[in-house]
């Protein structure tokens, strides 16, 4: 009962207060630059911790830019850009703690940065060279996954294991606006609703999935879904790494104390195409991506930075410098990256063996010996 | 040894399971008070509590997504779908999910998941409670695909699928759940993936698994009569398939005939057909012979006794490929 | 933008107005039988539509039970009693048009008695001699669904193709309170929502779906979930006739004039078990039950009609002996129903042929002749 | 007679049955403005409007339960599922509901829906975008499924499934969307469930359809240059197969080999080796043999020429079934 009525009070008090129809985003930053307060949604940030923010997003955004030109170059085969989406990754990255669990889409990218991930894990599966691969449990930041929604489901089952084993753990599930239309995240919802599962649904609303735009996805605000199962939503400037921090904090801290789950809402913007083989000349307007280039999520943290003079000449050439040997390490770690071995296809199918896969595996080692045999013999 | 039924000894594994792991959890719709549609979780709840026999809302995709997330989180859900028809909602999860996870992970995660589904027909029900849909989970790399015949297997299978750090399909003969037999708790069971030869014979081999199994040894009761010598292996497994059993048998008898309520067209008989095939081809003096369900959905209920195979059509198929 | 406006309102003003926290059902004639008003929904009957209904519910109730009678003596498989929903079938069914079109679920007998159709119709997959088999088309009514949720889809395409008509129709979809979890109903609110389909989701909830109660599927009332899709939801007192009328009758004039989807919620009570296979005493209280008996939706129209003196005597014995005619016809229809044929297997798989089941059908004729020819010969 | 792509011929299909029959909608993601991800409906939307070539919400299930609404309703809906791995979101309705609608009627409604699925591999893509899933649709009464290995068929095939009162999931071959062919939009075509003889050959019949049939006639010429004569036949239909041209085909050869990209365990050629067997027991000279996938999920990109079917494996499989 309390839930429920924390989530009622949550969703008319939150940030879903209107103003003349649309909907406040919670914001602490304006994309001017200007910090301003919110009456729910607070943050107290050292320059450092600020400064750190920063350069989260510029390497992210250096490494996003990176994948492309690697992509263009052949090296991978396909890219997944978050440009434009970085301080709602970042922000929302930076608020989870090393024991929480995130559960990402495909273009997490971001966020896989705040948690250690290392870049070049991402760029595996776009390379082609697995489907991933790498331990979800080295940095409790889980596979990307492709068949849109089905990780809410994965985040939200997690969830209830956390708090099955009374751990103060919380988890976070990405997903986008297209995704909200699929049934599994409206499962995902009533699960994490009706065991009161310690799961931040977080989406970002870029306001595309690839050609279709928000409006093919809902008829009114996503945040605005989840009061309906039980747990309050909230729409936070995606562009605002200050607002998505704090918000996502407060939603974690909540999930963490049995409060339960909460859905947040990050109202961004895809600057890029919706992956290195989409052509968003054919349904967006330039017109739109001028106006978000407006809020740019670096430009306006940099600019608060100068504003307050929390950063110097100094500390953006330190940061330039730091990209440059991002980008050169991904780039050689990309070129460098090992095809897989061909008898890889028979591996790890099955945990605890399978007599169908031992027998093509032997099958196929000796048709492939076959021909070392005919070179050999010719 | 106790004589029980195969619902009691599905209830007895699942039991001892949660008993000797806490890791262990089952879930699924209405498995709690009730004890499922089938009494198969009878009880269980009121010993285990609701923290390890969890109702769950009515979403299959749901459930096995969670699982799914429960199993990343260290646990091993055992997942009751209501019904063999109401597996579908779930198929996504299972198809692109849990079956691939391991391999995506490149083997750093494991999905101790078992999926319980009472399958196939012979009960008189209405509408999707009567299929045999296990060739579109067979056919599936990263599942594996159990059903038993008898209480007996019943128990140690699923104890062994439950211990099984893969997914599991597990396909219950509903219409078996009532079923005695012996069931000794304290055997060593033989593997998992092999198949058993039930009824040793000469003339020809019938292959069966679940709910045919026992339909065959009384077709093979029946042609004894006639004088004929027929062999029944039951398969248990169905990926991987113990294609070894099978083929010694063959080998043996030079005629196999393979019975399933599923539909024949892509059914489990065709794999077992062309690999037999391959595999004794200068054995078999006739073709591999099927008998399972028409291309047709699973009829209405009083159609059902034609629409499965029963003795006779065992023993026309019997008569057929004997004459060649 | 004007559905959506108009949505909001309702959500505010409608049926959703909380006293003291629980949500106000719409009701028209109370438990005890007074009648009542609501500032939102009204309804003005004669004493002669009045008695129709009476009559509809009385006769659904006995129709109702002797298919439990025939289940018992072996002649239906299985039975899915509406016992205690009278009101909801009733009150909804008799808010449709000729013209309209509804998607049952299994338990809608009350529902399809509004339709016109045969009662004979809806015992044949409950017998089992076919899965349904009547023409949907004969009176807009839709096969039973047994997949949980599948038909709230199958309500929204069809009401896409209403509106691609140009036809002033609209469509109602049943589902029940378990069915609320499923994925395919949320997707169906997308759907409804998104084209804004002229559809009404009428959602009985009967407090159970088999052993679990309401709380296992939603935290929060279920027609709070509408809202967060950008379309109304109202709750409804499932047991007043009246009320379920007038609300039905609203949300299809809303659906007809291009005003959208809409969800009405009516809070009944399943009396019975969920079928004639289900033993509701391992999991609920015979004091609940008890508790709504006293709610009992025919009960309550027969005080109305009584203290108003709508109805006397004479004609409560010419509904009892309607009552009598309508279950022998019953009686007599189900025990008479003809086995189908045997090589019916093989037909309706497929509209325009298939080699394979012409294959089968014809071999398992043979087979069959073989039997007949073995007869002959001994 | 044209020469053109695939796509263009597939596209080209689609407007002419819109063009020809105002009950034909298209429905699916990002089919609209952006003319689907590989173009296949490119300007349609711009020619027959949005209230015929409908984008969708991101839910597959949402748009096969819609689309058997609106063939309720007595509309002819095509729907694209924007790739193989994205279909099972859809399976519950496919399975449960469209397959099953006009049998549950006895008739009385019919299901005129037509699923496209750009299935199968070979262009380099990230998981659950090479996959092919066509067994799981074709063990299913009540289906019917189909795929083009060429522009040709791909036109006429397409306008047949749409012109079908039955449900039929049109499995598009990606990577021969670029591949040229003429097509004739005038030509009376043949029935849209036989199978052709696309070469002829004395020695061995290879046995494909969709993305395969390429590979099996480069094979037979590379076979050719060894003195070896290889019959082709292009199956077209899965679901009803036609047995008849394969049959013929092998009572001449004697031999077959059956090639897809699907898993061979209970794929498709299963069920041609189980009932070509049946049907040439005493032709056969050798065993059905199968090429296809192995019973692993489909590799990443660097892996899959060495995980398809190609050149060298099916020359391989010849080379064993003619040394029986
Ligand atoms: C079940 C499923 N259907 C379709 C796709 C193809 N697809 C990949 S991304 C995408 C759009 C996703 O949009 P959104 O959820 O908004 O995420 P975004 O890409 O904008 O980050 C689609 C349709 C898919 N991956 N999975
Ligand atoms: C997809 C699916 N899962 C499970 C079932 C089994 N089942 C039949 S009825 C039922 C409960 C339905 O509850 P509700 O939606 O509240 O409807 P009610 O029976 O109460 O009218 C269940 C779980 C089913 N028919 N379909
Ligand atoms: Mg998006
Ligand atoms: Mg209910």
């Amino acid at each position: 009962m309390s839930v429920k009525s924390t989530a009622a009070r949550r969703t008319t008090r939150g940030g879903a207060k209107r103003r003349g129809g649309e909907p406040e985003l919670v914001q602490l930053l304006t994309p001017e630059g200007k910090r301003v307060e919110h009456s729910e949604y607070s943050i107290d940030l050292t320059p450092e911790e600020l400064r750190g923010l920063y350069r989260d997003m510029v390497l992210t955004r250096r490494f996003d830019a990176e994948a492309i030109t690697l992509q263009r170059q052949g090296e991978l085969g396909l890219w997944a850009s978050l440009l434009g989406q970085e301080a709602a990754q970042i922000g929302s990255g930076r608020a989870t703690r090393p024991d929480d669990y995130v559960f990402p889409t495909y273009r997490e990218h971001g966020v896989a940065w705040t948690r250690d991930v290392d870049p070049l894990n991402l760029l595996g599966m776009f390379r082609g060279v697995n489907h991933g691969g790498w331990d979800p449990n080295e940095n409790n930041f889980h596979l990307y996954t492709i068949v849109i929604g089905s990780q809410t489901l994965h985040a939200t089952g997690y969830a209830m294991g956390v708090a099955k084993d009374g751990a103060d753990s919380a988890v976070i599930a990405y997903f986008g606006d297209g995704a909200s239309s699929q049934g599994d995240v409206a499962e995902a919802f009533t699960f994490a609703a009706v065991y009161n599962a310690p799961v931040v649904f977080f989406c970002q609303n870029n306001q595309w999935a690839i050609s279709e735009p928000t409006a093919m996805q809902s008829r009114v605000p996503i945040y605005q879904r989840s009061a309906g199962y039980g747990f309050p939503g909230v729409r936070v400037d995606g562009n605002d790494v200050l607002a998505v921090l704090a918000v996502t904090k407060a939603a974690l801290e909540r999930a963490r104390t049995g409060q339960g789950p909460m859905l947040v809402e990050a109202f961004t913007y895809r600057m890029g195409a919706h992956t290195t083989t989409d052509d968003p000349t054919r349904y967006r307007a330039d017109e739109e991506r001028e106006q978000w280039e407006l809020k740019d999520p670096i430009l306006r943290l940099k600019t608060y930075l100068e504003a307050e003079g929390f950063a110097d000449e100094a500390y953006y050439a330190s940061i330039e410098k730091e990209s440059d040997a991002l980008a050169k390490r991904v780039r050689d770690g990309v070129r460098t990256m090992p095809n897989p071995d061909t008898m890889a296809i028979f591996e790890n199918v099955y945990a605890d063996g399978h007599a169908l896969v031992d027998e093509e595996r032997a099958q196929f080692a000796e048709y492939l010996a076959s021909f070392a045999d005919e070179t050999e013999e010719h | 040894m106790t004589t029980m039924t195969m619902a009691k000894a599905l209830n007895e594994a699942l039991r001892q399971s949660l008993d000797t792991d806490p890791k262990v959890l089952l879930m699924g719709e209405d498995i709690g008070k009730l004890g499922g549609v089938f009494r198969i979780t009878d009880g269980l709840q009121k010993d285990f509590g609701e923290e390890r026999v969890i109702d769950t809302p009515l979403a299959e995709s749901g459930i096995v997504g969670t699982a799914i997330g429960l199993a990343l989180r260290g646990y091993r859900p055992v997942v009751e779908i209501q019904f063999d028809g109401f597996v579908f909602p779930a198929y996504d999860q299972i198809v692109t999910q849990l079956a691939k996870m391991h391999a995506r992970a490149l083997g750093k995660v494991k999905m101790p998941v078992v999926i319980r589904i009472p399958y196939a027909g012979g009960i008189g029900a209405v509408e999707h409670h009567s299929e045999s849909p296990e060739t579109l989970f067979a056919h599936i790399p990263g599942l594996k695909v159990v059903s038993p015949s008898n209480a007996q297997d019943a128990y140690w299978m699923l104890r062994q699928s439950i211990d099984c750090d893969d997914p599991v399909i597990f396909f219950e003969p509903k219409r078996r759940y009532w079923d005695k037999g012996e069931v000794d708790t304290e055997a060593i069971p033989g593997p998992l993936h092999k198949a058993r030869v039930t009824r040793e014979g000469t003339d020809l081999t019938l292959a069966a698994y679940g709910p045919m199994v026992k339909v065959c040894l009384e077709a093979a009761a029946a042609a004894e009569s006639e004088g004929r010598s027929l062999e029944v292996v039951d398969l248990r497994s169905l990926s991987p398939m113990d294609f070894d059993t099978i083929q010694a048998s063959v080998e043996k008898t030079r005629r196999l005939v393979v019975v399933h309520e599923a539909p024949v067209f892509l059914g489990t008989g065709a794999e077992i057909a062309a690999r037999i095939t391959e595999r004794c081809f200068y054995h078999l003096e006739a073709p591999v012979l099927r008998v399972g369900g028409f291309h047709a959905p699973y009829p209405p209920a009083r159609l059902e006794e034609e629409y499965l195979p029963g003795l006779d059509r065992v023993l026309d198929a019997v008569d057929r490929a004997l004459a060649y």
